[in-house]
Parts: C-alpha cells; sequence; structure tokens
C-alpha cells in the first residue's frame, strides 16, 4: 500500500479534490499538488458539468435559448437572462418599455443579493461555522418567495423575454420588497456580528490568497474577485447598460487584495443593491411590461456582444448571426472562468486550509464555468 | 436523603453474605462492565440527540423531530441502522490496524470512565492518582487516530490523522496545566478528595480570577483534545472530506462517532468535578441553612447537571466558531494559552501558598 | 512594556468577538419563537403556491369533458426541448367535413424545465400551468402523461 | 480614445488591415501570422493599453476559423476586436498565454471544442472533455450519433 | 404518487398487543430494520448544478430536512445511504457517479432530483455530452421531475423513499406493484 502514495518529487504528494467535494461547490476537480500541508502547485480540471449549451443553443431560436442560461450561473438567473434579452434587442432594436427596464433592474438586484446571500452562508460553512448558512438562507427564502410570486419560479425563473419581461409584477411585490428591505437592514449588523468581527474568520481570510492589481487584470478576473484588488470592473459603472447609468450607486472597491477584501466588497455590495432597490421600489412607471415582438426573431446578420454585471464578475454574450431564427455561433464569456484561472497564482504556497477560504472568496458556480 | 451509595453498600452486602469474596468481586464486576457498556451506549444516543437538537434550535430549524415523540428515537433508528450497514473495507487498507484503531479510541474512553465519581460514594475505581490515570491515558486516544488515518490508505485520512497528532500532543500542555492549577490547591490527585475540598464552594469562585481563567483554559484546551469545532481539523469537512474516518463505513465508523461524544462527556465530567465540585452541592461557605436545601437535590443530579452545561458550552462553541487552520491552531496553542496558562499557574502557586484562597 | 500591552489588547479584541458572535446565536438559542420552520408533509392541507408557480403544464377541461385545443402544435414548435408532442387525427364532422383534432398530447414531465415559452404560444388559451409540485414516482415512465382526458373533445367554437 | 479614433490610429499603423466600425467597437481583421505583432503593440503602446483580454473564442465559418480576441483597456476604457483568419486543414496560431494570462485557459478551451493548436502554449491538453475523445464538438461538420439527439 | 400525511411521531412498527395489565409491542425484525434504515437515510453531499442549490434550501431553516433524520450530511461516500443526484451528468461525471456509487456500503439508495437527473431533462437534445438520464449509470430508486424541484417535492421524494425502504421491496418489485395498480 505505501508505494502507492504518488509522489512527484522528494516529499510532495498530489491530492485529488472533487469532483465530489464539499468545498469544490460542485464538480470541479483541482489536482494539488502538497508539500505536507502546502499547496505547491495546483491545475483545475474543468468539464465535469459541461453541458455543451453553446453547441444546443445553435439549434434554439432567440426565445428559446434564453432559458438555458438561466442553468448556466444558476445563481443569477435573471441576470443572465437579461444579458441574452439585451443582446437580441440591441441586434434587433427592440425599444423596451420603461417599465420593463425598472422591474428587470429591480429583480436583477434582487437576485444579486440573493446570490450573494448564498455565498455568504456557503462561505461560512466552507470555513466551518455552520449556523451562517442558516441564517443567510432565512434571508434568501424571502427573495425565493418574492420571485415565486411575481416570476413562477424559485431559481431558474425565464422571467425576462426579448422585448421586456414575461409577467407583470405581482400586486403585492412592491409591498413584499419593502418589508424584505426594512428586515434585511437589520440582519447585515447580525451577518457583522457572528463573522466579519470574529477573530478566527479575520485571521482566516486576511493575507490569504493575494491577487496583486496587475495579476489581477491579466488573469482576466472581474466581479468582486477583481475589485478586492482594486480594479474598477463594475460594468453597470463603466459600460453602463439598460438604465444604470441613471442609477445612484457606488463601485465598491477594495485595494488589499486578499480573501478579507474579496468578502467585504460583496458584503457592501449587497448594501449597494439595497439602495438601488430603495431608489426604484416607488418609481415603477406606468405602461406596459412588454414591448410587441414579432412571434419568430430574426436577428440581422452580424456580430453582437454584449458585457453585464453578475454577481460573480462580468458575462459576455456574443451572438454570431447569419440573419437566421437560430445564431450561427454563439459564445458566453463567464466569469467564473477566468476567476478560476487565477486561484492557482493565488494559491501557491498556503496551506490546504486556505484554499476553502480563497475558494470560497472567488465563489465560483461550477456549471458557469464548464457551459 | 435520597444517595446512591447505600443502595450499593446494601447490595454489596446482600451479596457478601450469599457468595465468597472472589465470587462477589467477579459478579461486581461483570455488573459494572454491563453498566459501562450501557453508559456508553444511552450517553452516546443522548449526546448526540442534544447535539442535533442543539445545533437545530440555533440555527432557528426544529431538528429531528418525526421518529418518537420529539424525535428521541431518531438516534436509535441511526445507529440500529449503522449497524446493520454492510460491513466494508476497502482494498489495500492495512488490515489489521484498520479494524484495530475504533476499538483503540473507544477503549482508552471506556478507561478514563474509570476513575470519574459519578454520585456520592458511587465511583467504579478510587484510585489515589485519579487526574493523573486521566491524563495518563487520555493521550492513548490519539494512537487510535493516526492509526486510522494510516491503516486508512487515503491521503486525506492520513492529513487528518497528522493534524490530530501535532493539535493534542500540543493542547494536552494547556489542559494539563490548568488541571494542575486546581491540584496545587487542593494538593491532591484524589478526585474525591478534590470533591471534598470543595465542600465550602466550588474551586471556581474560591480560586479568584485565576480559576476562571484556568477553566477559560481547559474548555478550550479539551475542547481542541476532543477534536470538536472550532478545531475539528482532523475531520474538517470542507476540506478534508472526513478527515481520519474517511474511509470508515457501518460500525467501524459509529464507534469514532460514539468516542468522540463519549470523550466530551468524559472531559466535561473531569471539568465539572475539578472546577465545579462534581456531585457536591452548591454551598456557600458557613450558610449551614442553604447549605442543607441544596443537599436535597440527590448527587448525580448535580454531576451529570454540571457536565451537561459544559457539554451544551462545546456545543455552542461549534455551532458558533468558524474552524481555525491548522497554523493557527498552533500558534494559539503555542502564543496564546500556553503562556497564559504557565503565568496563571504561577499565580495559583502563590495563591495557594499564602493561603488567599477561600 | 508595549509588547505586552498589545499583547493584552489582542487578546481581549478576540476573546470579546468570540463573545459576540456568541451572543448571537445564544440569543436564537434562546428564542424558539425565531424557528422558522414550515413542516411539509403535515401543512399539506394549508399550503398554497403562488399563483404563478409553475409545477407541471395541464389542460384545461369543462365540465362537459371538453377542452380548446385545436392541435395547432404552436407548444409544440415553442418548446426548446421538445417536452411537448401532439399526435393529431382527422376526424368527421356533422357536416361531413375533414376535420383536425388532438388523438394525444403527450406531455413528458421528466424533460419539462417549465419554461412556460409554451403556454405564452398557445393561441386557444389550451394549455395553463398548475400548481402541483408533489412528482416522486418509482419509475420514470410515469411521467410521461397524455394531457387531453379520454374521450374528451374540443370544444365548439374554438378555432 | 474614441472609436473612430481608434479606427484612424489603427488604419495609420496596420494600413494592410482592414479595419471597420463593428456594432460596438472597431474591428480589425488579418491574418494568423501577424498576432504576436498586433497584440505587442496594441499592449504595450501607452496611449493604447490594450491590458485587458476580456473574451477569446472561435468561430467555424466552414472554410476557415475566425479567432475573435475582444480587448479593453482598464486605463482608457476603450475597446478593441481582433478577428483572426485561420486555416482549416492545419488550424494553427500563436498563443496569448504569455501576454495575458488569462488565455492559458481561454485557448484550452478552444483547442478542446475546436482543435485549434495553440504555438508556445505551456499546458495545451484538453480542459472540458476527457483526453479519449474524438473530435472537435464545437466545429460546424461534427457529427456524434451516439451523443446528439437532434430535435 | 399520493403519499399518506404521517403524523410527525413516525409509529413504531409492529401492533400493540393487548394483555391483562398493560399491552406490548409485538413487530417482526424486518419491520424494525426497515424502520431503523427509512428514519436515518444520511445523503451524500453531491451536487452538480441548479438543483443542488433546492437541496441546500431543503436543508435550510425554512424546510429543515432534520425533521425527518437526514441532515447528517455526509462528505464520504463510505458513510452516505442516499445519492441525491442533484443535477446534470454529463459524460466526464458519470465515471465518478458509478465509482461514488460503489463505494458507498449496502443498502444504499438514489434519488434522481429534477429533469437533468432523469432525463437529461433540458438537455436531452442537441447535446454532445450529456447522459440522459442518471438511471443510464447507476440504478434510481425514485425520481423526481421539476426544473428544479421545489425544496417541498424534495421532501416529498424522501418520504416516497421511506414508504419504499418500509414496504421492503426491491426496485422492480416495487415497480411492478405500481404499474399492476396503475399508480
Amino acid at each position: 500500500m505505501f508505494e502507492e502514495v504518488a509522489t512527484s518529487k522528494e516529499g510532495e504528494q498530489i491530492i485529488n479534490v472533487g469532483p465530489q467535494h464539499p468545498a469544490t461547490h460542485g464538480v470541479l476537480h483541482l489536482i494539488i499538488t502538497l508539500n505536507g500541508e502546502t499547496i505547491v502547485n495546483l491545475e483545475p480540471n474543468l468539464g465535469y458539468i459541461h453541458r455543451s449549451i453553446e453547441k444546443m443553443c445553435e439549434s434554439l431560436s432567440y426565445r428559446q435559448f434564453i432559458y438555458t442560461t438561466s442553468r448556466m450561473d444558476y445563481l443569477a438567473a435573471h441576470i443572465n437572462n437579461h444579458a441574452c434579452a439585451l443582446t437580441v434587442e440591441k441586434a434587433m432594436q427592440i425599444e423596451i418599455p420603461e417599465r420593463a427596464e425598472v422591474i428587470r433592474i429591480l429583480v436583477s438586484e434582487l437576485t444579486r443579493i440573493a446570490s450573494h446571500e448564498l455565498w455568504w452562508g456557503a462561505m461560512a460553512m466552507d470555513l466551518g461555522a455552520l449556523s451562517p448558512f442558516f441564517y443567510a438562507f432565512r434571508e434568501r427564502e424571502v427573495i425565493t418567495d418574492i420571485m415565486e410570486e411575481t416570476c413562477g419560479a424559485r431559481l431558474t425563473m425565464n422571467y425576462m423575454v426579448p422585448g421586456g419581461v414575461m409577467a407583470d409584477i405581482h400586486p403585492n411585490f412592491v409591498k413584499r420588497v419593502k418589508d424584505f428591505i426594512i428586515q434585511f437592514k437589520s440582519r447585515i449588523d447580525e451577518y457583522d456580528q457572528l463573522v466579519t468581527g470574529n477573530i478566527i474568520f479575520q485571521n482566516r481570510m486576511k493575507n490569504v490568497g493575494i491577487l496583486s492589481k496587475e495579476d489581477a487584470i491579466s488573469y482576466g478576473t472581474t466581479g468582486p474577485t477583481a475589485r478586492g484588488s482594486g480594479v474598477s470592473c463594475d460594468i453597470r459603472k463603466i459600460y453602463p447598460y439598460s438604465i444604470y447609468g441613471k442609477l445612484q450607486f457606488d463601485e465598491v472597491l477594495e485595494t488589499a487584495g486578499d480573501s478579507f477584501a474579496r468578502y467585504l466588497v460583496r458584503v457592501k455590495e449587497m448594501k449597494q443593491s439595497i439602495s438601488i432597490i430603495e431608489q426604484l421600489i416607488d418609481n415603477i412607471p406606468e405602461g406596459d411590461f412588454q414591448a410587441k415582438t414579432k412571434a419568430v426573431l430574426k436577428l440581422p446578420k452580424g456580430e453582437f456582444y454584449q458585457r453585464v454585471e453578475t454577481p460573480r464578475g462580468e458575462l459576455g454574450v456574443y451572438i454570431v448571426s447569419e440573419g437566421g431564427t437560430t445564431p450561427y455561433r454563439i459564445k458566453f464569456r463567464s466569469p467564473g472562468f477566468s476567476n478560476l484561472s487565477a486561484l492557482n497564482h493565488m494559491i501557491k504556497g498556503h496551506k490546504i486550509g486556505d484554499l476553502v477560504a480563497v475558494m470560497g472568496t472567488l465563489d465560483l458556480v461550477i456549471p458557469d464555468i464548464d457551459r | 436523603m435520597f444517595s446512591i451509595e447505600n443502595i450499593t453498600n446494601s447490595f454489596h452486602n446482600w451479596l457478601s453474605s450469599v457468595l465468597s469474596e472472589t465470587l462477589v468481586m467477579l459478579v461486581e464486576m461483570g455488573l459494572i462492565a454491563i453498566a459501562a457498556i450501557a453508559l456508553f451506549a444511552v450517553l452516546g444516543l443522548v449526546l448526540v440527540y442534544m447535539e442535533r437538537k442543539v445545533a437545530a434550535v440555533i440555527q432557528i430549524r426544529l431538528g429531528p423531530n418525526r421518529v418518537g415523540p420529539m424525535g428521541i428515537f431518531q438516534t436509535s433508528a441511526d445507529t440500529l441502522k449503522l449497524v446493520l450497514k454492510e460491513g466494508f473495507m476497502p482494498n489495500n487498507v492495512d488490515k489489521f490496524l484498520y479494524k484495530l484503531a475504533p476499538f483503540v479510541v473507544m477503549i482508552t474512553a471506556m478507561l478514563i470512565l474509570a476513575p470519574i465519581p459519578f454520585a456520592k460514594g458511587f465511583q467504579i475505581w478510587d484510585i489515589n492518582i485519579g487526574v493523573f490515570y486521566i491524563t495518563a491515558i487520555s493521550s492513548i486516544s490519539v494512537i487510535g487516530i493516526l492509526m486510522a488515518g494510516w491503516a486508512s490508505n487515503n491521503k486525506y485520512s492520513l492529513l487528518g490523522a497528522m493534524r490530530s497528532g501535532a493539535q493534542i500532543v500540543s493542547y494536552e500542555l494547556s489542559a494539563g496545566m490548568a488541571v494542575l492549577s486546581i491540584i496545587v490547591l487542593t494538593g491532591s490527585l484524589n478526585l474525591n478528595e478534590i470533591i471534598e475540598s470543595q465542600r465550602n464552594g466550588w474551586w471556581i469562585f474560591k480560586g479568584h480570577i485565576p480559576a476562571l481563567i484556568a477553566f477559560v483554559i481547559y474548555i478550550i484546551a479539551v475542547t481542541a483534545e476532543t477534536n470538536r469545532a472550532p478545531f475539528d481539523m482532523a475531520e474538517a469537512e470542507s476540506e478534508l472530506t472526513g478527515g481520519f474516518h474517511t474511509e470508515y463505513a457501518g460500525m467501524r465508523f459509529a464507534l469514532f462517532f460514539l468516542a468522540e461524544y463519549i470523550n466530551i462527556f468524559i472531559v466535561c465530567a473531569i471539568g465539572a468535578t475539578l472546577f465545579f465540585g462534581g456531585w457536591m452541592p452548591f454551598h456557600i461557605g458557613n450558610w449551614e441553612g442553604f447549605n442543607h436545601v441544596m443537599d436535597f437535590i440527590p448527587s448525580f443530579v448535580w454531576f451529570f447537571g454540571k457536565t451537561f452545561f459544559l457539554i451544551f458550552l462545546i456545543m455552542w462553541f461549534r455551532w458558533t466558531f468558524p474552524r481555525l487552520r491548522i497554523d493557527q491552531l498552533l500558534n494559539l496553542e503555542w502564543k496564546y494559552l500556553l503562556p497564559i496558562s504557565m503565568f496563571n499557574l504561577l499565580l495559583m502557586t502563590v495563591i495557594a501558598i499564602k493561603g488567599w484562597h477561600f | 512594556m508595549s509588547f505586552l500591552k498589545t499583547y493584552i489588547t489582542e487578546v481581549y479584541g478576540a476573546v470579546k468577538s468570540l463573545l459576540t458572535g456568541m451572543k448571537l446565536t445564544g440569543y436564537y438559542f434562546t428564542h424558539p419563537k425565531e424557528i422558522i420552520t414550515e413542516e411539509y408533509p403535515d401543512n399539506r392541507l394549508t399550503l398554497k403556491m403562488a399563483d404563478r408557480f409553475r409545477g407541471e403544464v395541464v389542460m384545461k377541461h369543462d365540465d362537459n369533458n371538453e377542452h380548446a385545443c385545436t392541435g395547432c402544435s404552436a407548444c409544440e414548435l415553442a418548446c426548446p426541448n421538445g417536452t411537448i408532442k401532439i399526435i393529431n387525427k382527422f376526424e368527421i364532422n356533422a357536416e361531413g367535413k375533414k376535420k383536425k383534432a388532438i388523438d394525444a398530447f403527450v406531455y413528458h414531465l421528466e424533460l419539462c424545465t417549465m419554461c412556460n415559452l409554451c403556454i405564452e404560444a398557445c393561441p386557444t388559451d389550451a394549455i395553463k400551468m398548475a400548481q402541483t409540485f408533489e412528482h416522486s414516482v418509482y419509475d420514470r415512465r410515469l411521467l410521461t402523461k397524455q394531457l387531453n382526458l379520454p374521450g374528451s373533445k374540443i370544444r365548439e367554437g374554438v378555432e | 480614445m474614441g472609436n473612430e479614433e481608434l479606427i484612424l490610429k489603427l488604419k495609420e499603423v496596420f494600413p494592410e488591415m482592414d479595419c471597420v466600425q463593428g456594432n460596438d467597437w472597431p474591428e480589425l481583421s488579418f491574418g494568423s501570422d501577424r498576432l504576436i505583432d498586433v497584440i505587442t503593440y496594441l499592449k504595450q503602446t501607452p496611449e493604447l493599453a490594450f491590458d485587458y483580454l476580456f473574451c477569446e473564442t472561435c468561430v467555424d465559418w466552414k472554410t476557415h476559423f475566425n479567432m475573435v480576441y475582444h480587448l479593453d483597456s482598464t486605463r482608457y476604457r476603450h475597446n478593441v476586436v481582433l478577428k483572426v483568419k485561420t486555416d482549416r486543414e492545419k488550424p494553427e496560431i500563436a498563443s496569448l498565454a504569455h501576454v495575458y494570462r488569462t488565455a492559458e485557459q481561454h485557448e484550452r478551451e478552444i483547442f478542446d471544442l475546436f482543435g485549434i493548436v495553440f504555438l508556445g502554449h505551456p499546458n495545451l491538453k484538453r480542459i472540458m472533455l476527457t483526453e479519449e475523445w474524438v473530435g472537435y464538438p464545437l466545429r460546424k461538420d461534427y457529427e456524434d450519433p451516439i451523443n446528439i439527439i437532434k430535435l | 404518487m399520493d403519499v399518506k400525511v404521517t403524523p410527525p411521531s413516525a409509529p413504531f412498527p409492529g401492533s400493540v398487543q393487548e394483555i391483562p395489565g398493560g399491552g406490548i409491542v409485538l413487530s417482526t425484525l424486518d419491520d424494525v430494520i426497515n424502520w431503523a434504515r427509512s428514519n436515518s437515510l444520511w445523503p451524500l453531499v453531491f451536487g452538480t448544478s441548479c438543483c443542488a442549490i433546492e437541496m441546500m434550501s431543503a436543508a435550510s431553516a425554512k424546510y429543515d430536512f432534520s425533521r425527518f433524520g437526514f441532515e447528517v450530511a455526509r462528505a464520504t461516500p463510505r458513510q452516505a445511504d442516499v445519492i441525491i443526484i442533484a443535477g446534470t451528468i454529463v459524460n466526464k461525471m458519470a465515471p465518478v457517479l458509478k465509482r461514488l456509487f460503489d463505494q458507498m456500503p449496502d443498502p444504499k439508495y438514489v434519488i434522481a432530483m429534477g429533469a437533468c437527473a432523469t432525463s437529461g431533462g433540458p438537455f436531452f437534445y442537441n447535446t454532445y455530452s450529456v447522459v440522459k438520464g442518471a438511471d443510464h449509470v447507476i440504478p434510481v430508486d425514485v425520481y423526481v421531475a421539476g426544473c428544479p424541484p421545489r425544496p417541498e417535492a424534495l421532501l416529498h421524494a424522501l418520504i416516497t423513499l421511506q414508504e419504499k425502504i418500509k414496504s421492503g421491496l426491491t426496485r422492480d418489485q416495487i415497480r411492478t406493484q405500481f404499474a399492476e395498480n396503475g399508480k
């Protein structure tokens, strides 16, 4: 039995983390070279949930392909759908009613909060504290209930369609969102008490997985991962889409570049999302929720690219159209894919216990990486 | 006043009247063995159930409630299922050590049970070096964990076992120091004498702040020694899947699981004995009336009450704190706990010599 | 001495942060009214799904066992992953004309993603989303359903 | 730099290349042999400073492959799209893994799904599919009668 | 299928026999074993995609599957009793799933949660890498439809699995039985 311990060099051993492992949040496979408990090298092995969405979308119409993207980054289904709808609208030059725009932003920001909630709970769980997970899900359930009432599903809503949204908001929507805001604001302090201020937690996060600004850009990281390193990359701010240009909110930036900075960015982003919702919730304009569109959508010949900001970073949808009813080639530039490539650089020289802290703050969603 | 001592004594007298001396001893040994195993089983079931309920209430949910009233048979069902699971041994394990490991852990836990006074005059083995015996025996359980980790032929298990080794070796020091500071006060290693010395008040109150510090250090150190969160390096589910017991299934896993909870019970029982007076009721100095009222509560209620309070404390830690990293864990011991407990021991010695305690 | 001072403040800060966390969990432990568990199989009678919740596709039938499906297969075309298969037959009606009608509206629940595109596409409003969600079965063939009831026919006047 | 300015600048530096305004951004088309020249220029010229490769992909046009690079400048916030034509029979192109480290993983994915060989890539092997997989599934002529059920 | 709404405290199997001075519970050993197994299903931490989030929701405070004793989620297959296949299984993952299943000691159960695990679901047509139903890889006891099924639906599936274990029938037996009864 003893010679089976695979060694690459004297004193080094290789362990496989995943595809089934609680810290990988899905089916990521990491091949880690260890020296004692110190990580010497890490190589991600993807594809355990590669579902060939890009190939599949080539045979789906422009109305149909949107639903597959909900399954890509399922924690931000609305925002993925938004990206696709925006690309189709940009190509067809559809003007969408203002009410639809506002509803889209409202549900997108709620999704962002829900996604960050889940990340917060799951990351605390990875670090060994189990109770925050349950507190995070309590708030998240309120959002899923709101979503269910308006969009008809809890997770993969398929609510946004080219030209607007599928249905008008539910009559209870405004009231429930307002209740949620009040509840959430009192809970966010609990988060700080339980996790942010905790000395064990801070020691686990600080000076772990440092990513410098130059590396963050070179590795193509986006979202909170890059903003923790001081790279301004919030698409909502720098290339505003939809009605984000008219809204007041701050881009959260931290400069330390370690796990704790990424943690703080996400927690502060939740507060920014709340402020966006507060700006809009009382000012939902009257009107249609969907523009009149043809039953069969045909995109003009050309290439279209749309960048949006998901909770994990920049999602790009690249559609090459030959003028037919289905895309000729479709590419999703997913945020997790690039963020993951920085993991090896960030984790080298750290202990295996730090792996969960770094991966936790990268907030990987594996189907989003593999597509 | 109700006392178990009377029952055991009269039972012993009755046995002696019908049987010869050797037979009496054999019969009593057999009975104690059965009682100890029964206690183990019951404690395991109760503690696991308690853990799940405590976790549930802290996590704003209900916890097991569908198997039996309030779910009290949940752990029985789990145990029965684990017993009936397929006996399973992976290929390429070191078969002898793999099979032996859970028993080493279990027997260690059983051995420590011997000198613990559960109630007034109710003790398996009244040994005059009780505390020393416990600290000596409790170090053996790490060998079982190392065995399990090594024999499993799994890198996760090995890492977990190595972590556990480093952890227990270092935390034993500060746990020992904390125990020593009480020994310094009592001047005896005999657990019964330690309890007796707390007749006019428990050490945690009589020993001023140093006793409190010793207690905090003790609780932290034993949490680490029993591999409980936030020091559950050896299992560290999100890092090492299952740690040293990754490859164990069914009954062998159940033994590890059970031993973990028995160990918690034991360290808490010792903590209760040293700092909270074991079965000794709550006495305040010379308040005869008050002390007399307290004596009406049976001694085993006091003992189990205190022990379960400490167990709850350890569970409370588990469901609040994140896990430490292995180097931070050792840092905490060598940079903080050990210096503080050494200084604390010094202070305690001064108090003991000067007789400043109550 | 500054070393000792930082050492002590460090220890103090650490202990305080830990106690803050324990206070919060202690609060929840001592306040069982914060428990938010809904006991699913026991609250089955009172459990009501949101109106728009998409559980499965059903076909609306009225009291005369008549539905509004013309068999135009708009839903079949709208479905992104072939969940719906419509098998048509031709009936001779009272005036002796051949008329298209559905023979079987086959619905693969095991494939369905509840995306609502078929409901949007239906011109006669014949199908709708039901709020049922208890779809557990021992055999996956049971999930393939025929939505039009046996003996049902198209309602008069629906074209 | 605005899009018009950028187009003028690029036309001036690379007169032999086709530079047009796309739907959002300027698009520069050229052959695979010039890739490193263009990238080096775009990244190292201080007034362009295209330091961020945010999307790298490939399109199979049946007669040839088009590698598509989307570049962004985190300093000036201008973008450019590079379209690099590659031979279909012998798809080879220089790797950008040493210029933009994000390219390493993107190029592995493109190698896996399109079969384009990146010269100078440090670790070019399949990433999404298993090593035994035959063929490159995102090519338009890919056939897999076992796995693909056509609707 | 329809399940009985069982009272919160699931009764111990067997019947109470009235004898003078009280009653005794009589039950067969098989019933007791099945009772223990059905009430102590420890799931493997295994989620591949969207359904895993709903599985986490089912574990969360609002739905709380610990009420049934399922909360002891084990990260290692050696100690798990049931795999909840929460998400798509692709060709690369299939051997891993098979291996995980083989590593579990008997008796072991499988729940295919959601459309992907049941049949490939949204990825049934035009994909080159998705397994069209997890039952092509390992035997499945209970299928839950939905994309993803809500947490209640997962609880329903677990109760359905409990019913199956209590009946003591094998996968084939219970399928033929239900085919005969038409439901």
